[in-house]
């Protein structure tokens, strides 16, 4: 499977949040990546209205409605919105397909009158579960492409989702401080299924002109970083969190392989490697998804970011107006800041700014600030030969870009895992092969119902 | 300070883009009407009471009354297509109420009003000034108000719906904190074997909340309030106007 | 009464967030203006809880505590928590009292713990009202002195009020686009007020060693602006609304005149214009207060505070967590911004773009815009032989500026409406006594209830 | 890109003020049963088996076993002052777990359990994770943990409990569109005329949305899992059990 093998920019200094490599262009109007910087407003209903079709239709209408009227209210030039599907929404193809026609409808109406530019992201929800069913073949994944085709025919923009390969392994190997297993899970198995998985959306989404749009190890990644969480949890060492974050970027990276183009998925914090080495236009979200989660890189994370993302926000009232409108007025402004910093020339200045904020406030904005994101993407491309080489040397480079600066402070706790987990990253084998001879055997018994047929294995 | 010039890609002034309804339109048989209904659509409280008893010279209290509410309803027309902002609206109100005014003391005796409307402001708010509209607007459209103000106690509510038979109940809040008294107004009626349509508003009044309980309608903008008057004087219940405004 | 005659400030380059002339220093080892941008947070009680004072006060237990911890789980140096009361806080003093106990005690545990640096503001709730009842020995009055009383001897170390003096000429005016009735509603009787209740509040402040805060025309330039609203809304033409703020920096000015020291209340959009006046740490909010309110100037406004706020959230649950945790989190990060500006020298270059991204965007922008800002604040302090005629100057002043820049666009309504309203302010008498003598009659007769003697008249 | 050298102003690094708790210490009255200790300590998998089947060569299986949970108490003592992570605290409960499989393969019958719990995740939900994390926790604290998996059918989780009558059942939803099946199991429960603790967590589900319905007590944290446990265990009814954790 042919493999990324040099980046798409020069240096981490050319990267800078508003233009990418490849920018892409759908919708009404709306190019991202192009030199400036667009929000993306992801809204999410309200128990009970997803009971019945009628119910959770009407709760998106007036969702997307008051999005789009905040814009023209504030003067905004231009947003995407995320329909990222609750489970009902892709167990009933019909039901995602009326909610992106809806969206599309509404996203007219308000192009044709005020010139509003627009977009659509449809997420289709990956129900399979790898540790209960046949991941390329269960009727889940029926359910799911049907709903992919249905969005595209709806008037989906862009296909994306979060898929769930391997996760079966990462779910025991994270809570285990199981590196080997991480890179088994993530960066092998992971990998594989995301290969299987998107050269379908890839096909479904050139039958309907539709853009393949991004990947998210959310369901791995994310798992760590959200467990790591701030300085007072314990649950999963910080270093420990960082180095899932590298591997992961060796597995959504797959996607772009496979045909997709970007905009990437806002919650795939791994992104800014993504771009370094595949230069498509990434989403991405911080400070702003405070509603949906808390992360400590709310600033760095927007350094060179092309659609800037609130992840996700339950429709509720608020003194201001709905949570919908609310949170399009903040990432609104968040955006006409960097687009202003933009026109202004002063772009880097604001991205060095973003940067310095959070650098050096938690592991996880340190290996994604761009200097090291670029670092860990060169490490990725060097080391080509498989899915298992590039993670791993991913994991490696993270690791050695925590312990060499000075200015990185860690606790005795989070420097021995680093340590132990660094030792061990280095006495794996060299070989793809010999890496999954030496899982298979060793998952089979630990975690139930994993079955290596499930990755063409 | 460094200025930019071109603002374009940090935002967009929708507001230039918007068409603009045609201008005032107002047609009167004669001269003096004609500057009767003038001075309603531009609001002119200054000259209004000698136009009016100009007109009321040669002209009958009744015609000159439905020239006022002739311009009063060609102003209503300008807010809605975007010609007129809001203070257009209520010194055209003001001006066309001084000139009925004037006409009644003619007549000697008061225009019969379309109805009674109850408006309050609820227990511990002060933020009325949705309220003031809200008062503005139905005595514009021939509406009688009872206005008990600001941070009325429920109790006060009640003995006034008992004593005035409105058609119609109205009440603001701004504050989650204070909105909670028209739950409490809605039992209370209700325990007395009272019915009516209740209109509840204000920024912090969320339609989920105040379809919540009984009677309860909400009213999300103050040029809502005349329609919603008439419905309830022409008999509609409070459960046909929650479904034609709420819904 | 002594007034203002001169500039903190030699011109609008020099003011920048972060610093003020005059720092305040309260709480624990809290100090604001001094170099770095605090955020202050302010909770609102869920509705019911207002019910008892156990449970309004429990309320305010949880929420404080959410506060403080989300800001050690993300690293943020300090905080100010406003308790902005509710009516029953203030109708019954010792409520307020405790509340402002609990919120003590919980700061003192965090900065015990963990070195978090903290400062309370109590906003007692004004609820005289001006046309029903004597506003300088109601009932209403005496508790709201009392509750200033209770809440510093309970820990409050900023003392802070949205004054209503001259609401009920300004309402009756503001709706009828009557800006003799603002100039005599804000800039007259507003300031008188705001004389009269500052003189107490300064003294009992001294007597707690409590810091006398802000003052705000929340009452009345908020009115204007809140219902001009944004580019759809027909209410109050927006450059009606910023003629109305301009005048109401004459008003909130009165009350550092009298001996408040800053940090000003959040809400008070005029505060760029004092800060430039009075030199002192000033409270703002924008983006970030989408949750309370929409404004046209949501990074504009950040552009020369010294503390940040989101105005109020009411405490729900997000899936980030409550909402006080949240917004904490947004706040924390956007003062995160500044202050790492600060640190790389590059604060003036952010102001610059916080400044650009609104300056232009709406009426309310461009006349808070640090330039024009410290124009009308020169307008004041140039024309101060009575409250009267520096209001009046700084709305000529306003009207001036917005007619001369063409880079403003105003619509012919918008345009016709700035005529009509600059002849009118040019019109008036110079003197205030012929002001008031022509004012007093014509609104006793238009607006019910008004009384001269409520403001010494 | 220009980076600074002092952050003073942007962030403080509060983690690394904290001050730890002390190292382990562990005490055993031999060596080989010192060993069976820090095998559990230290979460030693690899090793746990050959030095348990060595102390069995010589000890009573109870008297092994009771090695084994003196060491997993020391975890926990561990982890709750802060000086061990979640993942050091799973391993040493692998190792435990294997250490008295063993133990009870030589004494030829299984250890009798503090009691039953039933665990799920909510229909539709696949956000499981929390609920892995309650299965060890519940576990390592010697509790039978009947797991229906993730996504499971409200009338699965019904008939579960009719079945299996726990002394308490959890549930975990992390989508607020998921975790409304916690209110249909409440109701059904009751229809059938039985009642539980039945302890909702998971990152959607709110303590407002889990007292609001019979049985619910809301679980912020699966380390709280244990105590809830034991709690229901010792016949504490579901009213006592929220009143200790949710209020
Ligand atoms: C101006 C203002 C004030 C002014 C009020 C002036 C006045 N005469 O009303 C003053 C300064 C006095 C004030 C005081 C306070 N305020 Co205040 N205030 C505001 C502000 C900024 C604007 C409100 C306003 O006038 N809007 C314009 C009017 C026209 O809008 P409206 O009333 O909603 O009416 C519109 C619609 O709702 C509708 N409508 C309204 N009623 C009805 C009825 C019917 C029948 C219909 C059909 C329609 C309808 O029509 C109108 C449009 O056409 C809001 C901000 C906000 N987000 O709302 C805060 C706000 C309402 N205030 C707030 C607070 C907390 C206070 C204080 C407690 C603060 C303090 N500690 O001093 C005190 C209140 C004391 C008390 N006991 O009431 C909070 C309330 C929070 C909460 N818990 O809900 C708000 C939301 C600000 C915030 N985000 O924190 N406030
Ligand atoms: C990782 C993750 C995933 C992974 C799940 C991996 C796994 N094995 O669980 C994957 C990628 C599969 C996933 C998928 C989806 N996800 Co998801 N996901 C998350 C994320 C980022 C972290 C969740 C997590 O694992 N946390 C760590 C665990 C340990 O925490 P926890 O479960 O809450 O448990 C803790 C406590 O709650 C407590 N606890 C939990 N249960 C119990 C029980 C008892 C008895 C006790 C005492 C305590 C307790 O103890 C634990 C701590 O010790 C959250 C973000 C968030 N804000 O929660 C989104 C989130 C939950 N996901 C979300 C969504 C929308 C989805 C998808 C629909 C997205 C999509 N379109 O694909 C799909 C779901 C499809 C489906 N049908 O379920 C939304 C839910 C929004 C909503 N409506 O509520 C969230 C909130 C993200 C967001 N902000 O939008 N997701």
């Amino acid at each position: 499977m042919a493999k990324y093998t040099s980046m798409a920019y020069q240096s981490a200094e050319e990267m800078v949040f508003g233009t990418a490599k490849f920018p892409v262009k759908y919708g009404r109007d709306f190019e991202v990546g192009a030199g400036f910087v667009y929000p993306e407003l992801v809204p999410h209903p309200r128990p009970g209205s997803e009971e019945t079709k009628k119910s959770l239709v009407r709760e998106y209408e007036k969702m997307v409605n008051d999005v789009l009227e905040r814009c023209v209210q504030l003067g905004f030039p231009g947003i995407q919105v995320e329909l990222e599907h609750v489970y009902q929404m892709t167990r009933n193809p019909d039901w995602g397909g009326e909610i992106a026609a809806t969206t599309k409808r509404l996203m007219e109406d308000y192009h044709r009158k005020y010139g509003l530019k627009s977009a659509i992201r449809a997420t289709i929800a990956d129900y399979r579960k790898p540790d209960e069913e046949n991941m390329r073949s269960s009727s889940a994944l029926g359910n799911m492409l049907a709903t992919f085709e249905a969005s595209a025919a709806g008037g989906a923009d862009n296909l994306s989702i979060e898929s769930m390969g391997g996760k079966e392994i990462s779910d025991y190997a994270i809570v285990r401080q199981d590196i080997r297993g991480v890179l088994f899970g993530i960066g092998v198995l992971g990998s594989r299924d995301v290969e299987f998985l998107w050269k379908q959306i890839v096909e479904i989404a050139a039958r309907h002109g539709a853009t393949p749009g991004g990947e998210t190890d959310c369901a791995q990644a994310n798992v760590a970083m959200f467990m790591a969480g701030g300085y007072l949890d314990k649950s999963v060492p910080h270093t420990f969190a960082a180095l899932c974050r590298a591997i992961a970027a060796g597995r959504t990276l797959v996607a772009y392989e496979q045909g997709a183009r970007g905009p990437t998925k806002d919650c795939g914090y791994e992104d800014p490697i993504i771009k370094s080495i595949a230069g498509v236009p990434i989403s991405m979200e911080g400070k702003t998804c405070a509603c949906a989660h808390a992360d400590m890189l709310g600033n760095l994370v927007a350094a060179v970011c092309d659609l800037w993302s609130n992840e996700a926000v339950e429709y509720h009232d608020m003194f201001g107006g709905t949570t919908a409108a609310v949170f399009t007025e903040i990432l609104g402004y968040d955006v006409a800041l960097m687009n202003t910093a933009i026109k202004m020339g002063k772009e880097k200045d604001l991205r060095d700014i973003m940067i310095n904020s959070d650098k050096y406030r938690d592991t996880h904005g340190f290996i994604l600030s761009p200097d090291n994101a670029y670092e860990i993407g060169k490490a990725i491309v060097t080391n080509a030969d498989s899915y298992y080489t590039r993670s791993r040397a991913a994991a490696i480079k993270a690791a050695e870009l925590m312990m060499s600066d000075q200015r990185l402070a860690l606790s005795e706790f989070e420097k021995n895992t680093l340590d132990t987990m660094y030792k061990t990253l280095l006495g794996l084998p060299d070989k793809e092969e010999d890496f999954i001879g030496e899982c298979i055997p060793v998952y089979q018994k630990l975690v139930k119902g994993f079955k290596p047929s499930n990755y063409g294995l | 300070m460094q200025f930019l010039d071109d603002y374009s890609g940090i935002f967009v002034r929708y507001d230039l883009r918007r068409e603009r309804g045609e201008a005032k339109a107002v047609v009167a048989d004669d001269v003096i009407m004609q500057q009767v209904i003038e001075c309603v659509v531009d609001g002119d409280t200054d000259n209004i009471e000698s136009v009016v008893k100009k007109a009321l010279e040669t002209k009958d209290p009744m015609d000159v009354i439905s020239a006022l509410v002739k311009g009063m309803n060609e102003v209503s027309r300008l807010w809605a297509e975007g010609v007129y902002y809001l203070p257009q609206t209520i010194l055209s109100s003001d001006a066309m109420l001084a000139g009925i005014e004037i006409c009644e003391v003619k007549m000697g005796k008061a225009l019969d009003k379309k109805g009674v409307v109850i408006t309050h402001t609820a227990e511990g708010d002060i933020h009325d000034l949705g309220q003031k509209i809200v008062n503005a607007l139905l005595r514009a459209n021939g509406y009688e108000v009872i206005d008990l103000g600001k941070d009325v106690p429920v109790d006060d509510v009640i003995s006034a719906v008992k004593k005035h038979k409105p058609a119609m109940l109205t009440g603001t809040a701004l504050m989650t904190t204070t909105m909670t008294a028209f739950e409490k107004i809605s039992k209370r009626l209700a325990g007395e074997g009272m019915a009516l349509p209740f209109v509840c508003g204000g920024g912090a009044v969320s339609e989920e909340y105040v379809t919540g309980f009984d009677m309860g309608i909400w009213g999300k903008d103050a040029s809502q309030a005349p329609l919603m008057a008439s419905d309830a004087v022409s008999g509609k219940n409070w459960r046909q106007m929650r479904e034609k405004y709420n819904s």
